[in-house]
């Protein structure tokens, strides 16, 4: 299994969740650029954390004119995998590979705590290692992580059950407690949680660990499956 | 031709604005309660050049929709004023 | 707002210097050195470069009297920041700096320019800024407008410290009458090196290049220098000049870029610097004058954003996120093509010259030709007299308090501003980005780790007015060793400080005592506990119309944990555990929270302190860490026992039982030295010998999730976990709304 | 008397403004390198009754320079409109 962490200007967390891929979790990850122009041989690209272009206008919403963002779009299409976190989550929002929108925090503050979450979908390439409504502690750090969507967008998320992580004392003003969800396909995820930064007990804790063993238990699979 | 694009970007009437709260509280305690809503939008100002007036607009429109404001949860609209020059 | 430069006739008859901050002497003193009369623009950049904030005119006679080198120290003062070694080929590098003034005026861009600027100082000498720390300090909780300052500074802090992705890890947060309409903001930033790698703010070689890279400048900040050093009055609070806007993402680039040439390219730098105080003349003087060359700049090159800036206004900007190098004529392509890559504005504006020059054209004229030390080491420095304050001539009887209920005291102790939990301040910073964050803020300090080795390191800020009102020279010391104090908690051995000097006007020679006494005092704790200044910032006329703060250095201190294995917490993890108090406890209340609390205000003799003996004990609560002794240890300062046993409490699962044999008042003093730790009952014994009578046990670690406090003659005070942790965690936001 | 006031904060032309530049940027990697120059302001719409106009106007005035806006690196302005009925 081969991962891509997408690297913007002002990105501050593709350090971070390389090493949680790489290091903690044995998935062979790298770096690349937001110039770059392919992202063929990747099973899995993510969208990191930070403030991609400062975030000014709005978090995420210069982002997606970068290069490399087409060819993100090409792998989603194709089925790729492809996860976004904090910021990750507000770009692949903007840029329409996510329903709704992340607006500011309901109290208006930046809020950075660990926040217990509960799994409510296990049955996506992204949760699949977690038991069914199991409860997780995960960092959060983000200003704009409240999640909004127009009423009918958000019935079908919830019909299709797109949502995977709910939060337990909603910090943010989260439509239905969401925390991270998926398109209707199930390939694109998106969260505002850090598992990242939930990989070693040193720091604080390993809740974050399961969500790059599903996507790795994902890809086996689908390699099996192909082998077959 | 030069023109000036005087852009407003709304929430959308649905969307609870934790900004416009904040501030309805920061008059409440400023004893202003005679102050019965708030908006809290952004403002844009752009200048450009286009060939037409329908040039300008269909521009202006498209920078609105893909970047000023994120259609899911705002609106926007925008004035364009034509300009002799360019102004400094 | 279009200067008019005037002659330099004119400028010798209608002084418009005086303006600017410079005296007539001054100006002599500049006339006179440079042997004709300075033109509007060499008189301008005098009146930067002479400002306290450059030229640390007044306090430069104190700050040589402190203790800068030991063994580890790699570069003390001097530079952009500090260097120590820390083994295994490592070195740390750390720096604080003060942004009072600009915050006051506009408290969120003036605290996020300030972390903004301190972030700079610690790329400059090439090491990765991991770790950021705060020391706030504001008036009283009570009054709206200190609300507004603290929900927009620490809004500012974090809102530059977390978009530029570097953690917050620690800090303080005092209030106190004094410093209500003069907020303190002291930003602390710690980075880490390759030892080898030590860049300097140098610019020597004839021809080399001096390259400009960052944002363009603009009129902002103009004279800031010479603002910050001016106090404050309300009628001027009116017509404030604009302040700065920071600008977190283009620091990104700058740090990755300039990162990258301080550790890629290493043949083409000679040496580089950031543009702080006074902007573009500081940074290219100081490089000049440190080399010994001379510098020519031609300011047609320099970028900037607003049409028709005279030399005046270019060179003393202080536009933020901006940089200068010096580097080796031809490889300037080299460099300019680096920051290229990172959309970074970068231009060639002038090079070192022979002699001692330093010349400005603008428009093709020459408009500054004067000696470079003219403006760096030739300022005027000022020996001022001191004058002891009739306060501590004649101080008020000592304070006894009286304590009616002592739970009651207790639950309003832990609830004072100055006390409670900070976590709704701190949970607005992110503190673990960069995933190196051992301990979080709500310990005794940060902790980081140091990638690719075994050590750690421990940072926190400290400071404590009060004291220092009742006597700056013991109130100087115990800031110190309270700093190191909080570092040892969390098993790490003081290694050094930085520190802001923040104080009143120093011509005024009841505030200039202050300030040298309590120098004298830092530096007789930093020679006892072996940890030398290695940087610093001096804000000095922190003032509201005449009435200066009570004397405030801050302290930054640095620990080193040799193993991470050896980091300890504060909160309690075993029952049963042997709850050990370190050091005796006498009854010291003046300057107490607990004086404040009962009395409203502070006064009378500052209690004592005996260095050697809390340099002992933090050595023998070291050893006692390292060997595996401890389950967790926490420092005893302000709130004392009360404050400190709540905590520990309130950070884990597990409730207390303890008895207290001294006197109840002095559940609340405040003597130093004193730590509070748990013992796993199997080492006790070791314990006991290690520590000896210097460790009285006082209670054990309870299942129970509450606390309960034996008192002299059979009282009993109950505390639920939920009073504890509502008295606690709300006595900040309770004040807030 | 029911007023809306509709108020524009914007910073003085010397402040930097990082959010513009970002503006441009992305404009630029848009392809719209026409757009000559850009402005990023606030925009507020309040709802209020007062007795007058002019009492209005010293109101809105009030709550601009203490509130919305930073006078030490922004500039406002405002219209007041009178209202036959309060708008929902
Ligand atoms: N402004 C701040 N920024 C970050 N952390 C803070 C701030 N104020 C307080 N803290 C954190 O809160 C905790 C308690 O602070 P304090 O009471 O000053 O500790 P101590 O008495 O041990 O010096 C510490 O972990 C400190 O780092
Ligand atoms: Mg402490």
């Amino acid at each position: 299994m081969r991962a891509a962490v997408l690297s913007f200007p002002g990105s501050n967390c593709d350090r971070d969740l390389l090493w949680a891929l790489d290091t903690m979790s044995g998935i062979d990850s790298e770096l690349v650029p937001a110039s770059a122009e392919h992202l063929d041989n990747y099973d899995l690209v993510c969208v990191p954390g930070g403030f991609s272009y400062g975030d000014y206008l709005r978090s995420g919403a210069i982002a997606r004119f970068s290069p490399v963002m087409s060819s993100l779009r090409e792998h989603a299409d194709r089925g790729g995998l492809v996860l976004g976190i904090c910021n990750g989550f507000q770009i692949l929002c903007e840029a329409g590979l996510l329903p709704g929108a992340l607006q500011w925090n309901r109290n208006l503050n930046f809020i950075c705590e660990p926040e217990p979450l509960r799994v409510v979908n296990t049955d996506s390439a992204f949760s699949n290692v977690y038991s069914q409504d199991q409860e997780i502690v995960l960092p959060i750090a983000h200003g704009e992580g409240n999640y909004y969507a127009a009423p009918d967008t958000l019935a079908k998320i919830e019909a299709n059950g797109q949502v995977i992580f709910r939060y337990v004392d909603n910090p943010n003003g989260s439509l239905n407690d969401i925390a991270g969800l998926t398109n209707a396909a199930g390939n694109v995820l998106g969260m505002m949680p850090h598992p990242e930064r939930a990989v070693e007990q040193l720091l604080g804790g390993t809740d974050g660990l399961g969500v790059f063993a599903s996507l790795k238990a994902q890809c086996e699979e689908a390699t099996t499956n192909a082998a077959r | 031709m030069n023109f000036l694009a005087k852009i407003h970007v709304n929430y959308k009437p649905s969307v609870l604005d934790p900004k416009a709260e904040a501030i309805k509280t920061a008059l409440t305690r400023m004893s202003m309660d005679n102050v019965s809503s708030v908006l809290y939008g952004k403002y844009f100002e752009l200048e450009l050049t286009a060939d037409s007036v329908a040039a300008a607009n269909t521009q202006v429109d498209r920078i609105c929709d893909e970047l000023l404001a994120n259609v899911n949860m705002e609106t926007y609209r925008f004035e364009l004023e034509e300009q002799s020059e360019v102004r400094e | 707002m279009q200067r008019v430069e005037m002659s330099p006739r004119d400028i010798a008859i209608k002084k418009p210097y005086l303006d600017w901050g410079l005296s007539v002497c001054e100006y002599d003193r500049f006339r006179t050195k440079l042997g004709r009369l300075p033109n509007y623009t060499e008189i301008g950049l005098a009146s930067g470069m002479w400002s306290e904030h450059c030229a640390y005119k007044y306090s430069k006679p104190v700050l040589r009297q402190f203790w800068s080198k030991n063994e580890r120290v790699l570069m003390g003062p001097g530079e952009g920041a500090g260097v120590i070694d820390i083994g295994e080929g490592k070195a740390v590098v750390f720096k604080a700096e003060s942004h009072n003034h600009p915050s006051a005026v506009e408290p969120y861009e003036g605290a996020a320019t300030g972390v903004g600027g301190i972030i700079r100082d610690i790329f400059s000498i090439g090491a990765e800024p991991v770790a950021m720390l705060d020391s706030l300090a504001f008036g009283e909780l009570t009054e709206p407008h200190t609300r507004h300052l603290l929900d927009q500074i620490v809004a500012g802090i974090g809102g530059y410290g977390n978009s530029i992705g570097i953690p917050t890890i620690g800090g303080e947060t005092n209030f106190d009458p004094s410093y209500a309409r003069n907020p303190l903001v002291n930003a602390m930033c710690v980075g880490v090196m390759d030892k080898d790698l030590i860049q300097k703010g140098r610019a020597s070689g004839v021809g080399n290049a001096i390259i400009y890279v960052g944002a363009k400048t603009g009129r902002d900040g103009i004279n800031g220098a010479s603002f910050a050093s001016g106090d404050f009055s309300d009628a001027e609070q009116a017509d404030r000049a604009a302040v700065q806007v920071g600008d977190p993402f283009m620091e990104k680039l700058l740090m990755d870029a300039c990162l990258e040439v301080t550790r890629k390219h290493r043949d083409a730098l000679v040496g580089i610097q950031d543009m702080g105080a006074a902007g573009l003349i500081s940074s290219s003087a100081e490089m000049a004058d440190k080399a010994g060359f001379g510098m020519e700049l031609n300011l047609d090159l320099v970028p900037q954003r607003e049409p028709g800036m005279i030399p005046f206004e270019i060179m003393l900007s202080e536009s933020q996120e901006r940089m200068l190098l010096c580097v080796r004529a031809g490889s300037e392509d080299e460099i300019l093509k680096l920051f290229k890559r990172y959309e970074l504005d970068a231009v060639v504006i002038g090079h070192v010259s022979d002699g001692h020059q330093f010349r400005l054209t603008h428009k093709g004229k020459l408009v500054c030709d004067v000696p470079v030390s003219l403006l760096t080491s030739d300022a005027p420095v000022y020996h001022q007299h001191g004058e002891r304050p009739a306060r501590l001539a004649a101080p008020q009887a000592d304070f006894v308090p009286e304590i009616a209920d002592v739970k009651q005291t207790w639950l309003a102790l832990i609830n004072q501003p100055t006390v409670a939990s900070k976590q709704s301040l701190y949970r607005r910073y992110d503190a673990q980005v960069k995933t190196n964050t051992v301990q979080l803020p709500g310990g005794d300090a940060g902790v980081i780790r140091v990638r690719g080795t075994k050590l750690a390191l421990a940072a926190c800020t400290d400071s404590n007015g009060r004291y220092l009102y009742l006597d700056p020279k013991r109130g100087g010391a115990m800031v110190v060793a309270e700093a190191a104090r909080n570092v040892v908690a969390t098993g790490a051995k003081p290694i050094g400080i930085t520190d802001c000097l923040n104080y009143g006007d120093p011509t005024k020679p009841e505030n200039f005592y202050e300030l040298e006494e309590s120098a004298q005092g830092i530096t007789a704790a930093c020679k006892a506990l072996n940890t030398p200044v290695i940087s610093g910032n001096v804000s000095l006329y922190n003032e509201t119309n005449g009435k200066a703060i009570y004397p405030t250095p801050m302290v930054g201190m640095v620990g080193l944990i040799q193993d991470l294995q050896h980091v300890t917490t504060i909160a309690l993890k075993n029952p049963g555990d042997l709850l050990y108090l370190v050091g005796k406890t006498g009854p010291d209340f003046n300057g107490s929270e607990l004086q404040k609390l009962l009395t409203g205000d502070i006064g009378g003799h500052l209690f004592d302190f005996d260095l050697d003996a809390e340099v002992a004990t933090q050595k023998a609560v070291l050893r006692a860490i390292r060997t595996g002794l401890v389950s967790a240890a926490h420092d005893l300062s302000v709130g004392g026992f009360a404050a400190a046993i709540s905590e520990m409490v309130l950070a884990g699962d597990f409730g207390a039982s303890v008895e207290w044999s001294q006197i109840p008042a002095e559940l609340f003093a405040e003597t130093q030295g004193r730590f509070l730790l748990s013992v796993p009952t199997a080492k006790q014994g070791d314990f006991a010998a290690l520590l000896g009578g210097n460790a009285e046990l006082i209670g054990t670690v309870s299942a129970t999730a509450d606390l309960s406090v034996k008192l002299r003659g059979g009282v009993d005070c109950q505390f639920s976990r939920a009073e504890l942790r509502k008295a606690y965690e709300e006595g900040i936001p309770c004040r807030m709304s």
